[in-house]
Order: C-alpha cells, then sequence, then structure tokens
C-alpha cells in the first residue's frame, strides 16, 4: 500500500525520490503513451490535414480511420526489409534505432507534473536541447549508409540545417533561462525548476520583458520546426525535390521507425518550448484566478474536455448513416465515445482530478503545438536550401542574440 | 486496311503538277502553279479567295478546291533577284505562304530571312518522306516574324542518305527539333550539337516515320534484349 | 544572341577550393515532380547545378504514325491524349487545321462553343499547372483547392460531350454536340464561383514570403532568348512579349471578344505565375462575352461524310494554354493525312529548362519544370 | 522600405493570412470527397460509357441491322460485326458482334455512326476486370448492357 501511498502522497519525481520501481514504472508508462500519442498523431495529421485540404482522410479503417495507425503499422511491420544492395549495413541498420532512441532520450526529464517526470534533472534543458539536436546523427548515417543520391543530399541538407538552427534555438533558450535567475537571483537548468520559476513570478516567460519573451518563444518556435525537419523547412525529406530525402532507401518498419523518431521529436521540442515560455503544467491564470473554487473549475476541464469528446463522438456515431457497410463501425464510434466519456467521468472523481490536471495542462499546450505543425505543413510552401540557411543565420542568430542581450538589459534593469 | 497509302498517285495525274505543292523536280525555277488547275473531284476552278493575309476570310459555305497561287511580294522579288533559280517556288495556299529553296541555299536562305526580314521565331522544323520521289525527303522549316505577324515555310527536297547544315546556330530552338527528324527520318544535320535519337531509345534500328517503316514494325531486337520480353505486341 | 548557348556552355564555373567533384543526380523518370516520365540527368556541383540533360520518349507513342494510319476523322480522339490536361484545345487546333485543309469553317454557333470550352479547358489546364507547381515548391494545399474548382469545369465537360479528361469534344466542321440545357447558366455560374476561388489562391501563395523567395527570380528568362528558343504561352508573356495567337492571328472568332493579354516584367517563375493567375481571370472574361453572345444557328458546317481535302498542306497553329500548339497536315487527297506534325508547346518550352537552371540548386530545377507547365504525353507524343 | 511594408513583414501578415484560408476550410461543411462505392458520382446524360447494343423493348430483337458503320468508324478497329443474309427476308441479320472494351477509348465516334441508335455508351463506368478474358464483349454481354456493381461486405 505504501507503494501506491508515494505516488499518491509525494509532490516529487520517482526520480528524486530515488524510488526505483516507480522511476521503471514512469518509464514504461511514459513510453508507451508517448507512443500512443505518436500514433494518434499520424491519425491527428493526416486528418486534420485532410480537412485543411477539403477531404476526409482516412474513413475506412475503423469510425472515422480511428484504427488506421494500427493498421499502417502493421502493413509497415508486414513489408518486406529491403536493403540497398551496395548500402553499408550495419550503418543502414544502425540509422532507424539511433534517430528512435534519441527521440525518446528525452522523454524521461519532461516534466508533464510537478511530480510527473521520470527525474528531475538539473541541467534538463541542457540535456534536451544535447540529446534532441543528436537526431542528425542518425539521419546522416542514413543518408550514408544508403549509398544512394537522394538521401546523401537529404542528410547533407539536414546536418546544415540541424547545425545552424540549433544556434538560434540554444540563444532563444538562454534567454529564458536568463528569465529564471530574476526572482531568486541564481537561474536554474532544471526544467521543473523553470516551471516552478514561472509559478514563482505569476507569468509565463512568453508574456515577460515587455514582449523579449515572446519574441524568443517566436524565435524557437520557428527554429524548433526547422530541428524537427517539418514543413516548411522540411528540406532533408523534400518529396517534391529529393524523392523522401533521407529515408528513400528505407522501406517497411525501418522506415516506420523514422516515421515515430519524427513525431517523437515533435513531441519532445514541443515539450521544451511548452516548459520554458507556456508554464509547463501549470493552467492558465494560476495566480490570479486563485482559490479553491478556480482550482475546482480548472482542475474539472479534463474531465469535461473527455466528456465532450465522447459526446461529440456519439453524436458522430449517431449520424452516421445506418447502412450495412457501416453498421460496425457505427457501433466501434459508439464504444470509443463511451469510453471517452467514462474516462472524462473518472477524470471528474476529486483524487484522480487533482493528479490529472498537471498531466492535462502540459498535453493540451503540446497538442496546440503539434496543431501548429500540422497546420504550417499544410499551408506553406518549402523554403530553398540557401534560404533556410538566411533565414536561420540573417534573421533567426541575430534576433536571438539581440533577444538575449535585450532579456540581460531588462533583468538588470527591472 | 491500308497502311500504306499511296502519297505520289493522286487519283488523276494531270492535277497533281500544279495542285502539289511540292514540286521539286520541276526545271523552271519561278514556276508558279497558274495552269489548269482541274482538281480531280469537284469540276470547278479555283476561285482566287485563297489568296489572302494569314486570318483568311475564306468562303465557308462552298468549298471550292483550292490550288496554290503564286506569292509575290517584295520579300520573294527580293530572294529571287539574289539567289534566281536557287528559289524553286514561291507560292501561297489557302493563305499561307511558303518557299521551295534549293537545299544548298537553304540554310544561307533562313539565316538571310532571319536577319533581315525579321523572322525571328522558327516554329517547327519537320519533314516528309516521299518514297516515290527522286528526293524524297523534304524539310520544312516553319517560321514566323514577331514584327510582322506572319508565317512562312520554307522547304527543300533532300535526296537519301544526304546531309542538310543545322540551323541550330540561327534558332536554338531547333536543337530537340532537329533531333526528332532525325529520330524519325533518319535526316542528318550537320553542324548540329548533339544530333541522336530523342524519343526513341538510342539503340534503335529504323526511323519510324518513313513511308516504308510499316505501324507494326518494331525493332523487335531492342524490345527482346532491354525488356525481356518476345514482342511488345 | 544566337550564340548565348554556347556562353553558357564556355563560361567557366568559378572555382574555388571547397569546389569538389561532379555528382549526376538521375531525376526521374520516376520522380514526384517530374510530372510524368520525364527524366533529367542532373550535373550537379553539391546543390548547384551545372547542367542537365532531358531523356523523354517514356511516353512515345508514336501519335504522328497513327495520323498516317487513321482518316481524319478516326484521328481526331487521338490528339486528345498528347495535351491530356488540354485536350480540347488540342481537338480544337486538329479540327481548325484540317478545316483549313477543307478550305471550310465551322458556323458561328459552332466557333463560340468551341471558345467557351476551349477557354474552360485553359482555366483547368492552368489549374493542375498551379495546383502541381505549388505542390512542387512545397504548398500540398492548393492543389487540392483547384481540383475542386476543375472538378466544376470537368462537369460542364462531361454534361457537355460525355467525357471529362479526353473529352473529343469537337468535331471536323464544327461540333457534334449541341448545348445541353443549362450550359449557360453553369457556364456563367462557374464564372461567379471562380474568381473569389481565384482570389483565394492568390491570398494563399501571391504574397506568401516562402513562396515569393522561391519563385521571385528563378528560371528567369529574357523575350529574346524566349523568342530565340521558341518559347511561347505564358512563359514568354511573362518575359514580357504580348504575343498571344488569340490576338495576333485570330481563329474560332477570337476577335469577336474583348480580352487583355497580361504580360509580366522580369521573366521569371513568379511573373509566369501572375501571368496565369491573370489569363484564368481574362478566360473567365471571355467565357462570359461567349455564353452571352452565344449565337443561334447550325454546329456543323456541310462537310462531305467521307473526308478527302484536297492535295495540299497547311499549318495550323492556336494557343494552347502551354503555347503555341500547331498541327502541319499534308494532304495527299486520300481520306488519311499523308503526313500529320505536330508542333507541341511543351516539348519546344521545355528545351528552355537548361537556360533556365543552370547555375541554380535542385530545388529550383523543380520549380522550374513546375513553371515550364509540361506535359509528358505531349512531349513523347 | 517604407513603414506598412515592414510591418507587415514583422509581423508576418502575409504568412497569417495563408493560415487563415486553411483555417476556415476545416469546416465539414467544405469536404467534397465522394466515399465512393458509397456515394455514387452523378454522371451525366451523355456519358460514354460501356457499350450497349439496345434491343427492342417490345419485341426483343436486336436494333442492330448490321450495316458494319460502326466497326468502319472506329478508330481502333475493335468492333467486329458479322451479318449473314436471310434468305426469306433478304435482309442482312446480325450473326455476331464483338466488342473489345480494353482498347476502346471511348470516343463515341461508333455511337455516331450507328444509323438505328443501336449502339450506345451507356453511363455505367464500373466494368474494371481482373483479368483481360471478358474485355472483349460479345453480342450477349452487350446486349444485356450495364451491370451494376453492388459492393456488400
Amino acid at each position: 500500500m505504501g507503494f501506491l501511498e508515494f505516488f499518491y502522497a509525494k509532490n516529487i519525481t520517482p526520480g528524486e525520490a530515488g524510488n526505483y520501481t516507480w522511476a521503471t514504472i514512469y518509464i514504461l508508462v511514459m513510453f508507451a503513451l508517448a507512443s500512443i500519442a505518436v500514433m494518434l498523431m499520424t491519425w491527428l495529421e493526416r486528418k486534420i490535414m485532410a480537412h485543411m485540404q477539403i477531404r476526409l482522410g482516412p474513413m475506412r479503417v475503423g469510425p472515422h480511420g480511428l484504427l488506421q495507425p494500427i493498421a499502417d503499422a502493421v502493413k509497415l511491420l508486414l513489408k518486406e526489409d529491403i536493403v540497398p544492395t551496395k548500402a553499408d549495413r550495419i550503418v543502414y541498420w544502425l540509422a532507424p534505432c539511433a534517430v528512435m532512441v534519441i527521440a525518446f532520450a528525452t522523454y524521461p526529464i519532461i516534466p508533464w507534473g510537478r511530480a510527473h517526470a521520470v527525474t528531475d534533472v538539473n541541467i534538463g534543458v541542457l540535456f534536451m536541447l544535447g540529446v534532441s539536436s543528436l537526431g542528425v546523427l542518425g539521419i546522416i548515417m542514413a543518408g550514408w549508409a544508403s549509398n544512394s543520391h537522394y538521401p546523401l543530399m537529404g542528410s547533407l541538407r539536414s546536418s546544415a540545417q540541424m547545425v545552424s538552427y540549433e544556434i538560434a534555438m540554444g540563444l532563444a533558450v538562454v534567454s529564458a533561462i536568463l528569465m529564471t535567475s530574476l526572482q531568486t537571483g541564481t537561474g536554474t537548468l532544471s526544467m521543473i525548476g523553470i516551471v516552478e520559476s514561472q509559478m514563482a513570478q505569476k507569468t509565463w516567460f512568453v508574456f515577460n520583458g515587455w514582449g523579449l519573451g515572446f519574441i524568443a518563444f517566436v524565435v524557437f518556435a520557428i527554429a524548433m520546426i526547422a530541428e524537427t525537419n517539418r514543413a516548411p523547412f522540411d528540406l532533408p525529406e523534400a518529396e517534391s525535390e529529393l524523392v523522401a530525402g533521407f529515408h528513400t532507401e528505407y522501406s517497411g518498419f525501418r522506415w516506420s521507425l523514422f516515421f515515430l523518431a519524427e513525431y517523437a521529436a515533435m513531441i519532445g521540442v514541443s515539450a521544451i518550448a511548452v516548459t520554458l515560455w507556456l508554464g509547463g503544467w501549470l493552467r492558465p491564470f494560476p495566480n490570479l484566478l486563485s482559490g479553491n473554487t478556480w482550482d475546482i473549475a480548472f482542475g474539472l476541464f479534463p474531465a469535461l474536455t473527455f466528456v465532450v469528446l465522447g459526446g461529440v463522438c456519439i453524436a458522430l456515431a449517431i449520424k452516421m448513416p445506418g447502412i450495412v457497410q457501416l453498421r460496425i463501425q457505427k457501433f466501434g464510434m459508439l464504444a470509443f465515445g463511451l469510453l471517452l466519456f467514462f474516462i472524462g467521468v473518472l477524470f471528474a472523481v476529486p483524487g484522480v482530478r487533482e493528479r490529472v490536471q498537471d498531466i492535462y495542462w502540459f498535453s493540451l499546450k503540446i497538442a496546440i503545438f503539434m496543431y501548429l505543425y500540422i497546420w504550417y505543413r499544410a499551408t506553406f510552401p518549402r523554403y530553398r536550401f540557401d534560404q533556410l540557411m538566411k533565414v536561420g543565420w540573417k534573421v533567426l542568430l541575430p534576433t536571438a542574440l539581440g533577444v538575449l542581450m535585450g532579456t540581460a538589459l531588462w533583468g538588470v534593469l527591472r | 486496311m491500308p497502311d500504306e497509302t499511296k502519297p505520289n498517285d493522286p487519283t488523276s495525274p494531270e492535277a497533281a503538277k500544279p495542285a502539289e505543292p511540292k514540286a521539286e523536280e520541276k526545271p523552271a525555277p519561278p514556276a508558279p502553279a497558274e495552269a489548269k488547275p482541274a482538281a480531280p473531284a469537284t469540276p470547278k476552278p479555283a476561285a482566287p479567295a485563297a489568296a489572302a493575309k494569314p486570318p483568311a476570310p475564306t468562303a465557308p459555305a462552298k468549298p471550292a478546291v483550292p490550288t496554290p497561287q503564286p506569292w509575290e511580294t517584295e520579300l520573294t522579288a527580293r530572294l529571287k533577284k539574289k539567289y534566281g533559280s536557287g528559289i524553286r517556288e514561291t507560292s501561297t495556299y489557302l493563305g499561307q505562304n511558303y518557299l521551295v529553296v534549293d537545299r544548298s541555299l537553304a540554310h544561307e536562305i533562313l539565316e538571310i530571312l532571319r536577319d533581315d526580314e525579321d523572322f525571328d521565331y522558327c516554329v517547327d522544323v519537320t519533314a516528309v518522306h516521299y518514297p516515290k520521289k527522286e528526293e524524297p525527303f523534304e524539310i520544312v522549316w516553319i517560321l514566323y516574324s514577331f514584327p510582322n505577324n506572319m508565317r512562312v515555310r520554307v522547304k527543300t527536297a533532300l535526296p537519301e542518305g544526304a546531309e542538310i547544315p543545322s540551323v541550330f546556330d540561327l534558332w536554338p530552338t531547333v536543337d530537340w527539333l532537329e533531333r526528332e527528324v532525325f529520330d524519325m527520318f533518319g535526316i542528318k544535320f550537320t553542324g548540329h550539337p548533339g544530333l541522336k535519337r530523342i524519343l526513341l531509345p538510342d539503340e534503335w534500328k529504323g526511323h519510324p516515320l518513313r513511308k516504308d517503316y510499316s505501324i507494326l514494325q518494331q525493332d523487335k531486337e531492342w524490345v527482346q534484349i532491354n525488356l525481356g520480353i518476345e514482342s511488345g505486341q | 544572341m544566337s550564340n548565348f548557348y554556347e556562353d553558357i556552355e564556355t563560361k567557366p564555373a568559378e572555382k574555388t577550393f571547397l569546389d569538389s567533384s561532379e555528382l549526376i543526380l538521375n531525376m526521374g523518370p520516376q520522380h514526384p515532380s517530374t510530372h510524368g516520365v520525364l527524366r533529367v540527368i542532373l550535373k550537379l556541383d553539391g546543390e548547384k547545378v551545372l547542367g542537365t540533360e532531358c531523356v523523354m520518349g517514356y511516353l512515345h507513342r508514336g501519335v504522328e504514325k497513327i495520323a498516317e494510319n487513321r482518316t481524319y476523322v478516326q484521328f481526331n480522339p487521338y490528339v486528345d491524349r498528347m495535351d491530356y490536361v488540354a485536350a480540347v484545345s488540342n481537338g480544337l487546333g486538329y479540327c481548325l487545321a484540317v478545316e483549313k485543309l477543307l478550305n471550310t469553317e465551322a458556323p458561328p454557333r459552332a466557333q463560340y462553343i468551341r471558345v467557351i470550352m476551349t477557354e474552360l479547358n485553359r482555366i483547368a489546364s492552368h489549374q493542375v499547372w498551379l495546383g502541381t507547381h505549388a505542390l512542387d515548391i512545397g504548398a500540398l494545399t492548393p492543389l487540392f483547392y483547384t481540383f475542386r474548382d476543375r472538378e466544376e469545369i470537368l462537369k460542364i465537360f462531361e454534361k457537355y460531350c460525355g467525357a471529362r479528361l479526353t473529352t473529343h469534344a469537337f468535331r471536323i466542321g464544327g461540333t457534334q454536340y449541341e448545348t445541353y440545357e443549362g450550359f449557360e447558366k453553369d457556364c456563367l455560374e462557374f464564372c461567379d464561383f471562380f474568381l473569389p476561388k481565384c482570389d483565394e489562391y492568390e491570398e494563399l501563395l501571391t504574397t506568401n514570403r516562402i513562396w515569393v523567395e522561391r519563385t521571385k527570380g528563378v528560371g528567369v528568362i529574357t523575350g529574346e532568348e524566349c523568342k530565340a528558343l521558341g518559347v511561347t504561352g505564358p512563359v514568354l508573356r511573362a518575359s514580357g512579349v504580348r504575343w498571344d495567337l488569340r490576338k495576333a492571328q485570330p481563329y474560332s472568332s477570337y476577335q469577336d471578344f474583348d480580352f487583355e493579354v497580361p504580360i509580366g516584367l522580369n521573366g521569371d517563375t513568379f511573373d509566369r505565375y501572375i501571368v496565369r493567375m491573370q489569363e484564368m481571370r481574362q478566360s473567365v472574361r471571355i467565357i462570359r462575352q461567349a455564353v452571352e453572345g452565344l449565337p443561334e444557328g447550325p454546329i456543323m458546317a456541310k462537310i462531305p461524310k467521307v473526308l478527302k481535302p484536297p492535295v495540299g498542306e497547311v499549318y495550323v497553329s492556336i494557343e494552347a494554354p502551354k503555347g503555341e500548339l500547331g498541327y502541319f497536315i499534308v494532304s495527299d487527297g486520300s481520306t488519311q493525312p499523308y503526313r500529320v506534325r505536330v508542333r507541341p508547346p511543351s516539348f519546344v518550352n521545355l528545351q528552355a529548362l537548361d537556360l533556365m537552371v543552370r547555375g541554380r540548386l535542385v530545388a529550383d530545377v523543380v520549380a522550374v519544370i513546375g513553371t515550364l507547365d509540361i506535359v509528358l504525353g505531349e512531349i513523347d507524343r | 522600405m517604407s513603414i506598412a511594408p515592414l510591418l507587415r513583414k514583422i509581423f508576418l501578415v502575409d504568412l497569417l493570412k495563408g493560415l487563415s484560408v486553411t483555417f476556415r476550410y476545416q469546416k465539414p461543411g467544405e469536404i467534397i470527397t465522394e466515399q465512393y462505392p458509397m456515394e455514387r458520382p452523378a454522371i451525366a446524360e451523355r456519358y460514354r460509357g460501356q457499350p450497349r447494343l439496345n434491343v427492342n423493348p417490345d419485341t426483343g430483337e436486336t436494333l442492330c441491322i448490321a450495316c458494319g458503320l460502326c466497326a468502319l468508324a472506329c478508330p481502333e478497329k475493335l468492333i467486329t460485326v458479322q451479318s449473314e443474309r436471310n434468305p426469306e427476308t433478304k435482309r442482312k441479320e446480325l450473326t455476331s458482334f464483338s466488342y473489345d472494351t480494353s482498347r476502346c477509348m471511348f470516343c463515341g465516334l461508333c455511337e455516331e455512326a450507328c444509323s438505328t441508335d443501336a449502339l450506345e455508351l451507356t453511363q455505367d463506368y464500373e466494368f474494371a476486370l481482373y483479368e483481360r478474358d471478358g474485355m472483349v464483349f460479345n453480342r450477349q454481354r452487350l446486349e444485356k448492357g450495364p451491370e451494376p456493381t453492388v459492393y456488400a461486405r
């Protein structure tokens, strides 16, 4: 019982408490949830982009294509594994693994709540930045090992791109970290520490420093798109130029690893942005609208969201035309709606409510980023390589430097 | 089904000479077709309605059989003065002007047309194969003048195996067009920077748009070697 | 002027110590953005293009040979299969050429119907171009919007002549089909529907900084180079030459309509984009005028059942969406053409690719292929 | 550079404009996808689809008079009409009619050539097959006309 009690009572991460059992459980759960999130993300991306493009997107596998990611996974697993004859086999084999491992390596320190991280690393942000920028290694390995022109060019583009945006990104992060030192005089690199510092300063860093925080945030938001090779900076895999870029020669499950890693990395860098500028797991207006009533009101949000989602699903199921062909889908949709509904109800239970809401707010903020990723992809054309470099070095880097100095100045003058 | 039409065997031979615009064998240089345009099908002789500028106001109701009319303008006069018998024919047919020139003069005349007469755009280069003729290939350059909004066709005849100077130096546009003519007819253009097949594979044997190349014919050997199938049909 | 080809050939690339050996990149024949089965062999220095060579013929069907073995009427459906995106324009060119050979003309009503159909087709063709061009540059979404609007045109085609893509809409001497009930209404409704959508495409692209950066100054070609290379159509007009066969040598009663020929100034990809966008709007104008002025009368000229054009040859060209589409037909007096030569605009325009991309980046090759608006069915014939 | 374009550039107005377009289109009402087997497109009356040899609805006799005009008109020469002269009525009677849909390009020339409206290109477009065998339609198949496919799980 003490086992559960720890989870329920303590407000520190298992890593801090030195509880290995819980740390392991956390890692496993996080890995599982991240995989589910990635799968959901692929579905959402296809769905949202389809709607932006006046299409329906996947509709056949499961109700509204809900089971499409699973079908895709099965398909990819069953596909023939093709290795080019002249490929460097070991590196070719290692590349997707490396990309995948690196993408998921950032997850343990993402603070989904005060207690909902595997551990609190005192150099958290540094670790995040370092590990996420390692992803380029896997891409270069893939491009090199394929022994083909398109992947090679894709990986070259990717390495140049990631290295250049890394700098702007780092500078933007530094300006946020500067802000953490305002209250206490000593800044922190710990992910949890940064959020707590925002709590202490009674503001999200994005609104801090007369707009400087916002500019830094925008710089980071742009750089992180480039960092994850997403549109409009998706040159390494520009399908109209390089077919599929660094993973042109990959197929089947290996390819799907790249795919998963891409989404995992997206969630990872979004988590950094959320932590640094958007108040991490903090609910909106924790100071302004404090008090018991507001706590309960905001605490009910997760429950409400799930109930509403469930309701939408049930409504959709009822609205589905009653054709024989759609009967299974209809029941599936209904069941899914009910499941969401019950999850919602469960989240309203007082004990669960408090534990869940941190995770909920953090996830919601990440979800907004994910939506933006998709939205950008549906809207923007792709930059050319030299223009990408120009944006990185001539626009983002000076801006980030300026913001950094501005923040320092602002911190002194304040 | 008649795969092979008989090109130089029109229904009535006496009609052929004046009506045929391609009159290479004519010995007398400027011999435009004005004599006896007796057409085989319709007995009505040609109305002079056809001789007009490009947007030709032809009579739509009753189609008279048109014949090539002599084309006399300052341009042709200048050319004839300079080249005399080198210009074999200057005619206009259905409002479309054309010159038949000696093949040794073709490049020179085209150059003059480009430089002095403002035909700054070479629309097309193509060829027609008349296997029955002594000089079986006819090369056609279709020129257009942007300043004068005027088209002219320059034609010349070519015997089998003969080469013709490329006009790539005049209009770079003929690069691929000449390659296509070479591909389809086997006519060689001297001075072309990279004369090789364009639409067919490089190793293909035969030139498909020649009249002796049946529509069902193909390079069986190439198909067998490169596609690994018995026949492409 | 004539030797700019050699200029480029002989101009040595600036050598630096960073230069490495050349990379040969095979773009196509299976490549997402070569618009079919075009193979472009790129000689690269890193990302910089040192030279290109196009390899074509993967789609060669011998259309010109087929023509020699079909009657004049029978060959008509085949021309639709050359530039299948603008099938109606192909049909119009062929019909006009054979009519010229027969020394006849379609009746006014047929001419007006032809104008309406051809202009609708021009819009459809430009929409396919816009969608795929935007897709090449990385904007995924305009493709769907343009195809949605093209669908409306295809519906009109389907209702009018029973086919959507390879329409076979016109016959020699006029048109086979009388307009269906509600044809005028459909066309006008499309015009009203289309203009706001056109603005929407522009909202997505024209001012977008990425789009502008990707297209401005890319693939520049001057008017003189265009003329020397025989490049026609919107590419020529974007280089500042106000030349449109519909104005220069009007056919099919284009002289009746009031429209403008939009031109560009810089001859770059952005200008070509603007010119084509404006052309779509002008097409709408023409359609409106043609529908409102649609005369009554027969739709078929009196032509014999078996066509035997007199001996002779004609060259007739029209302004297809991609440029000057010409038909050079030689008749020997029989029922079958002795020789049909198609002057394909895409084929000639594609020659400019090398000039336009030399010294630029790989990404520009994609943009330039898109902006040339090629259709491989027409190039390979 | 004047101030307005500069500001517009800094505040990413051009990008936001584009974003607003895609955002607006997310409404489910804008979707134009047809879920094909469940939703059928409306086929125009003049659509040129699967060929059919019409019979007189009253008598069940074929309308074809075996004149062979369709076979002549066909650019692909894929129609063969065979007939024999009935000694009693002294009229040609259709014995066999074959139509190779695998080579057909649905140009409609045969339909136009038919003087009795016997050969017709119908509105049916669902006659794809898994093998080439059934693609040459014989007289029975042509007279039977289109068989709309029924989709079921």
